[in-house]
């Protein structure tokens, strides 16, 4: 139990290192879909483990909802970046600083 | 129902809001008109105000909200409603609601017109505000938002050609920094006053300075004199007046409206105000009659030499006001109250009266070397002007105080307070007295009378309508204004015992009042032997001039303190600044060290962070959520 | 008690957003009718707001239950159906300019109402993960507002920063959540408030949601997208996500903190993350010259400063703190959001497409003055009170919190105080560029001669007179901020 | 025990996923995590729940990613990392094991008073109808921004310039400007 929930926090942690590693954009919405596929094992587990299995599933069937949207979203931008710019690549989207 | 005080605020604010928000669509003259019927609206509700007073003579207090609440300072919207502040509104009000209406045809063309009539709305408010309010702070606020309108007022045209728009604002900030000056004494006293009340509100502070302190308390005369400073920032008394002449660069009803009638009264009101604390303090009164009574004698002095219409008018200013000072100092607040009424009236009508020659000087006179406010290019005018002629000398009459114009009752109530008051004060001011009739009468002489002394004053004509109506209703108040209080059943005198202010009268003395009528007939007299047959040209020198000799550009220049404050303390205040801006560059700048250069570097340091890539937003962020959970970890175990 | 308001309230804008789109989308007069919808649903939420403002001063607070999630409209709900109502109005009076001659303006406007419905379910429930699918949804809304004009490659960047860390600050909220229900065995905030859970879980739990709240706070260093979205995004945005998103970021994260008191030292979090985010917005809005990016890092540098007032209440238990924290959040909605409106005004007048916002320097607003007073003395406004200059709105709460601090008589916390004192004393170093450079005289190249459209002038004439009023009377809302700062409630 | 061999699995899938230099094969690698949480779920005991991830999960959302792949191309990954690789693995292992770390200090205390177990479409239509209302309406915002986000080619040509009647610039400068790749958008976007 407590080492599932261990696992989903690892796949956040890959989630996060693909946010911190990758540089094209759609890989970077594949990254953000991993932290989110955790949050999910986290959710059910913790409706599992406190005896309310359905309100677990109810919690993780939003949840899966609200990701989709996101990463449509991601995909969508994603797609017009590379469409105005040419390149998926992160340089491109790295011009305002300071 | 003193409810309407609120709203005879609310009403030249709504003004400013209005004339805002509608700039663009008003076209002249409808900013004007606006911002006038929001006076009047303003007036209205004051003589409403007055109305509910009579009913109700003791006034009340009208609480809107608490304001600041911290620790043992609370500080409450509230505004007062006793005899004091609604005469003060009826003043503000009634001289405003009049000098609206003629700046809608003084202010014609101007470009920034409706500017303008936004900066008085928003005067008129501030001064109600400071009038009325219940509170030392409320009040300051209203003290430095006058403070304020009068200084986009005298720089109002700072983009004049020809180095006039410098000066203007010069004259400007000039005003701002020698206010502020007074204003510090001001404030010194209202955190005096807390840290010995704890409280700040008006009727408190008072009531606890009448019972908890003994006649004569250092802490009282310290006080009073502190307020005094602010005093005499505010009401140009010695030897903070250096503002006030230069003041004049602003657009005349300006001047009229805020440096003659009501603004530079502020002074004299915070006196009345206060009176109870200047009663504790009698080396405070002492020292207020003196410099009253000095600047008077200086003020009337100075004004006999000038040659602008104008700075005659301000040093007069300067003089009268002493005249209120030293009455509500040495206690005969009726008196100095009744004054600053009069006062209000004549003055602003000299004001607009002079407003109307210039402004018919200004628009046929384009020679070289001529000046429109320049006396010594008039002469004549009664006959090409004569509604302003008139009232110019209804105005006159009162300020130089001859029965039955109003200024003669006002002013024998300040002489025969002062003859029982001391001495060297009365004698001061009659001498004062004296010259002001000399001074006024010269004034007058070299306007209207003679012949003109220039193509424009003998191309000058009445100013129109729009200006002349507002000079006949002053000349009006000024001619008959005496009636307020007239000797024997003064009625200002009878709600002022009324309304339970302090008050302490000499009542009429008809020895002093026929002397100073005497005096006043002489000085005309003088005035008329000297100036009688306008000799006075640009090319002649002053007839006055023969006979003081190296005195008169002396006293011309203001007794020369003008040049004396900016060597004391203009140059060496240039010196220190010069040191410390070196000193800032080689202690600061120039060196690696100092508070600047830091924040510099590590805002160039942490903008580094803000690398563009979301890869390193992402790396901040988890530097985050790692912060946290140690600082958890941290906290659960220790 | 009656459940027809809240449920109105609550319900109104999220039923009459698909409204708006699809009458904008198939009506003739597109920018029009969609604009109208919105206002009216706008103001009929207003008239509902105002109802149940009567009640919440009666001291009943409106609630209801839908299944086994309750919404509550207490104080805090209250607070932030203002904020959101609010400036979500402005919007709507703002925005028609920017849509002149461009499609799309309809589903900016179905946005708006999305987000403001939202926002008010974030702040009425009681139920933590269904506050998150609000804080979700509210996300979601607010994609439209930044991409909206994504014809210039620069917003798109700032839109993919905007949705990447966002979504990573949601998906923490989650793993939160799943903790505090682990621990806890509910998600009902007023059980876990009895059953005041202190394990190691829901301090984990607790971290989380801190996080990922802060995430939308912009608290350093989850601040890292601030600048670039707010700078991006159309003006009438950033004002919307400065003065209302980040403050159901905020709301967010006091439910959290109320229910969870006893899980971590969260008066230390707050003013240490507080005292950080002042820090950093302060240094880095020094070197802009860009006027929106500068914007954008002292809304940071304002947040902490709310950050560190609630803090404070919370150090001292009392709600002093939390007062003046909540009430400079207010202000800060109203300053920033006049800020922005102004600026939106400024680019109107200068004639910049909405895409390229971002070239708003500092020399840009020269001779703005002259052109159009209006606009002029309502950014002046709106910066010196971000600059805390008595007696705008901005001085008053920051007063009170330092108040706040200084009561707490603690040696710390007066370090503190002193601290963000000194902070805001710095920051006139950066606003004053902006005040000077509006009334330098001298206009920059492509300066048409347009009028400010009335309709841009509402909301600037609005806030202006909101921040006036709150400097001269702070107390014209404490009927909306004194109970919100109560959290347990 | 199997169950947490199948998170074992996933979590390989999930490093495979970030590691593979291709887009598409990244995207399957993606749908085998979420195949592996259905089963996971399923193990569980969550059945429905596990459906619903292996259909959205695992189904449209690897379909959408083909899709946007096929539109865009494959990109040829830069060698480069942005973040140094070390720093990259050290802070998420940094969280991991904090966070790890404290749970398995903590254990799982909850004894809480089990409600009783209700199937989830009871819950979810019912306990949680609030969630689905809410659901509806983030589903509706993403719409709307998905719909904003591809409606640039539906737009009136020339439309976005209205404002810019003073400017010099033709309609579709930007758009023009934005094609080159090699644009310096350097001085437009770095105020330094």
């Amino acid at each position: 139990m407590i080492w599932g929930l261990v696992a989903a926090f690892a796949l956040l942690a890959v989630g996060l290192y693909g946010l911190l590693a990758l540089r094209n954009l759609i890989k970077l919405t594949i990254a953000l879909q991993l932290m989110m596929k955790g949050g999910l094992i986290a959710v059910v587990l913790a409706g599992d483990a406190v005896g309310q299995r359905g309100l677990g599933e109810s919690l993780g069937v939003t949840l899966i909802i609200a990701d989709t949207v996101a990463a449509v979203i991601g995909l969508a931008l994603a797609v017009l970046v590379r469409r105005r710019l040419g390149s998926l690549d992160i340089e491109v989207v790295s011009k305002l600083r300071g | 129902m003193f409810n309407w005080v609120v709203l005879s605020i609310a009403f030249p604010l709504a003004g400013v809001l209005l004339n805002l928000a509608l700039s663009r669509r008003l076209r002249e003259p409808w900013p004007g008109v606006l911002a006038t019927i929001m006076v009047a609206g303003a007036g209205i509700a004051a003589a409403l105000t007055a109305g509910a007073l009579a009913a109700e003579p003791e006034g009340s207090v009208i609480t809107l909200g608490s304001w600041i609440a911290v620790g043992d300072l609370h500080v409450t919207w509230a505004l007062r409603v006793d005899l004091l502040s609604t005469l003060m509104m009826l003043v503000v009000t009634l001289v405003g609601l009049l000098i609206h209406v003629y700046s809608i045809g003084y202010m014609r063309g101007d470009a920034r017109f409706t500017r303008f009539f936004i900066y008085l709305n928003l005067f008129v408010a501030a001064m109600l505000l400071l009038v009325t309010a219940d509170n030392l702070v409320v009040m300051f606020v209203g003290w430095e938002s006058v403070g304020l309108c009068s200084y986009l007022l005298i720089g109002f045209w700072f983009d004049k050609t020809k180095g006039e728009g410098w000066r203007n604002s010069t004259a400007a900030r000039k005003a701002f920094i020698v206010n502020r000056v007074g204003d510090l004494g001001l404030l010194l006293a209202l955190f005096m006053i807390f840290w010995t009340f704890k409280t700040l509100a008006i009727e408190e502070v008072l009531e606890q300075a009448a019972h908890t302190l003994e006649l004569g308390a250092p802490i009282a005369t310290a006080m009073a004199l502190l307020l005094l400073l602010g005093v005499s920032g505010k009401s140009a008394q010695l030897p903070l007046f250096l503002w006030l002449p230069d003041a004049m660069a602003g657009p005349t009803p300006a001047s009229a409206l805020i440096h003659a009638a009501t603004m530079v009264t502020a002074g004299v009101y915070l006196i009345i105000r206060m009176q109870a604390l200047f009663v504790l303090a009698p080396a405070a009164q002492m020292t207020a009659a003196a410099v009253g009574a000095v600047t008077a004698l200086f003020g009337a002095s100075a004004a006999l030499a000038q040659t602008d219409i104008k700075r005659v008018l301000a040093f007069s200013t300067i003089s009268q006001l002493g005249f209120m000072v030293t009455a509500a100092g040495i206690g005969s607040t009726s008196a100095g109250l009744f004054h600053l009424m009069t006062h209000a009236c004549f003055k602003s009508l000299l004001f607009l009266a002079a407003g109307s020659v210039i402004h018919a000087l200004k628009h046929h006179g384009r020679q070289a070397d001529f000046d429109a406010q320049d006396m010594r290019f008039m002469g004549g005018l009664w006959r090409r002007m004569p509604w302003t002629f008139i009232t110019y000398w209804a105005g006159a009459l009162a300020l130089i105080g001859l029965p039955p114009f109003s200024g003669f009752f006002s002013k024998d109530e300040i002489l025969a307070s002062a003859y029982e008051y001391h001495p060297a004060i009365f004698i001061l001011l009659f001498a004062a007295a004296f010259l002001t009739a000399l001074y006024v009468a010269r004034q007058g002489l070299l306007i209207f009378a003679g012949r003109p002394r220039s193509k424009a004053a003998v191309a000058a004509a009445e100013s129109e309508r729009v200006m002349i109506w507002p000079l006949l209703i002053l000349a009006l108040f000024s001619a008959v204004g005496g009636a307020l209080n007239l000797p024997g059943n003064g009625l200002l005198a009878h709600w002022w015992e009324e309304s339970g202010l302090p008050v302490h009268e000499a009542g009429f003395n008809p020895t002093v009042a026929a002397l100073a009528a005497a005096v006043a007939l002489a000085g005309v007299g003088l005035a008329w032997a000297l100036y009688g047959r306008g000799k006075a040209d640009v090319s002649h020198a002053d007839p006055l001039e023969k006979h003081l000799g190296r005195l008169f550009p002396g006293i011309q220049q203001g007794w020369g303190l003008d040049a004396l404050s900016v060597k004391a303390v203009v140059y060496p205040f240039n010196r220190l600044g010069v040191a410390l801006s070196r000193f800032d560059l080689n202690g600061i700048g120039g060196a690696d060290r100092g508070l600047a250069h830091v924040v510099g570097l590590s805002a160039q340091r942490l903008s580094k962070i803000q690398t563009g890539y979301l890869n390193w937003n992402i790396a901040i962020m988890i530097v985050g959520i790692a912060t946290v959970l140690l600082l958890v970890a941290l906290w659960r175990t220790g | 008690m009656n459940a027809a308001l809240p449920v109105g309230l609550l319900t109104l804008p999220l039923l009459s957003s698909p409204l708006a789109y699809f009458v904008g989308r198939f009506s003739g007069r597109r920018h029009g009718l969609a604009q109208f919808v919105a206002l009216v649903v706008l103001l009929v939420a207003w008239a509902m707001f105002v109802a149940m403002a009567g009640q919440l001063a009666a001291g009943e607070t409106p609630q209801f239950e839908y299944g086994m999630i309750a919404f509550r409209l207490d104080g805090l709900a209250m607070y932030m159906a203002a904020l959101a109502l609010g400036l979500s109005t402005l919007a709507v009076f703002f925005a028609r300019q920017m849509f002149q001659a461009r499609a799309g303006s309809e589903k900016y406007y179905a946005a708006l109402l999305a987000l403001t419905g939202a926002m008010i379910g974030l702040a009425g429930a009681r139920d933590l993960f269904n506050l998150w699918v609000w804080f979700e949804t509210m996300i979601a809304a607010s994609y439209l507002l930044v991409v909206i004009f994504h014809d210039e490659a620069l917003n798109l960047e700032a839109g993919f920063k905007y949705v990447v860390q966002s979504a990573m600050g949601s998906g923490l909220v989650v793993f939160g959540i799943a903790l505090i229900l682990l621990d806890t065995g509910t998600l009902n905030l007023d059980l876990i408030a009895q059953a005041a859970p202190h394990s190691a879980m829901a301090a984990i739990g607790s971290a989380l949601c801190f996080i990922g709240f802060g995430v939308k706070v912009a608290i350093v260093p989850m601040h890292t997208w601030l600048p670039d979205v707010y700078t991006q995004s159309p003006s009438v945005s950033s004002a919307v996500l400065a003065g209302a998103v980040s403050k159901a970021g905020l709301v967010g994260l006091l439910r959290v903190t109320a229910a969870l008191s006893a899980a971590i030292p969260w008066a230390d979090l707050f003013m240490l993350f507080g005292a950080a985010s002042i820090l950093a917005g302060n240094l880095l809005a020094f070197r802009q010259r860009d006027v929106k990016r500068l914007l954008a890092y002292s809304s940071m540098g304002h947040l902490g400063y709310v950050m560190l007032g609630i803090g404070f209440g919370l150090h001292a238990g009392q709600t002093a703190g939390v007062y003046g924290g909540l009430f400079h959040a207010l202000n800060h909605s109203v300053m920033k959001g006049l800020a922005f409106f102004s600026i939106g005004a400024a680019l109107y007048l200068l004639s910049r497409p909405v895409g390229r916002e971002h070239g708003l320097r500092l020399d840009d607003l020269a001779g703005m003055a002259r052109r159009c007073p209006l606009l002029a003395l309502a950014l002046t406004l709106a910066l010196f009170s971000l600059a805390g200059i008595p007696p705008l709105a901005g001085f008053m709460s920051k007063w009170q919190i330092f108040a706040a601090g200084l009561a707490a008589n603690s040696p710390w916390v007066t370090a503190l105080v002193v601290f963000a004192a000194l902070n805001s004393v710095l920051s006139l170093g950066y606003y004053l560029p902006v005040v000077n450079a509006l009334y330098r005289e001298g206009a920059s190249e492509g300066q048409t001669r347009l009028p400010l459209p009335r309709l841009m002038a509402i909301p600037l004439v609005v806030l202006s007179f909101l921040i006036v009023l709150l400097g001269l009377w702070p107390d014209a809302v404490r009927w909306l901020v004194a109970p919100a700062s109560v959290l347990g409630g | 025990m199997e169950s947490l061999v199948l998170l074992l699995v996933a979590l390989i899938c999930a490093i495979q996923a970030v590691r593979s230099a291709q887009l598409l094969i990244a995207a399957l690698w993606l749908a085998g995590v979420s195949a592996c949480i259905a089963l996971f779920l399923y193990a569980l005991g969550a059945h429905a729940i596990a459906v619903i991830e292996l259909s959205v999960g695992a189904g449209l959302v690897t379909i959408l990613m083909v899709f946007a792949i096929t539109m865009v191309g494959e990109d040829s990954e830069p060698h480069q990392p942005v973040v140094p690789r070390w720093m990259a693995i050290a802070l998420p292992a940094a969280v991991l094991i904090l966070a790890a770390g404290l749970l398995l200090n903590a254990g799982i205390s909850s004894s809480a008073d089990a409600a009783p177990d209700e199937s989830l479409s009871a819950v979810l239509w019912q306990l949680r109808g609030a969630d689905v209302a809410a659901q509806l309406a983030l589903i509706f915002a993403g719409v709307l921004g998905l719909l904003a986000l591809l409606a640039d080619d539906r737009e009136e040509p020339g439309a976005s310039s209205l404002w810019v009647e003073a400017e010099s610039d033709e309609p579709s400068a930007q758009f023009r400007v934005a094609e080159k790749s090699e644009v310096d958008l350097e001085e437009v976007g770095s105020p330094q």
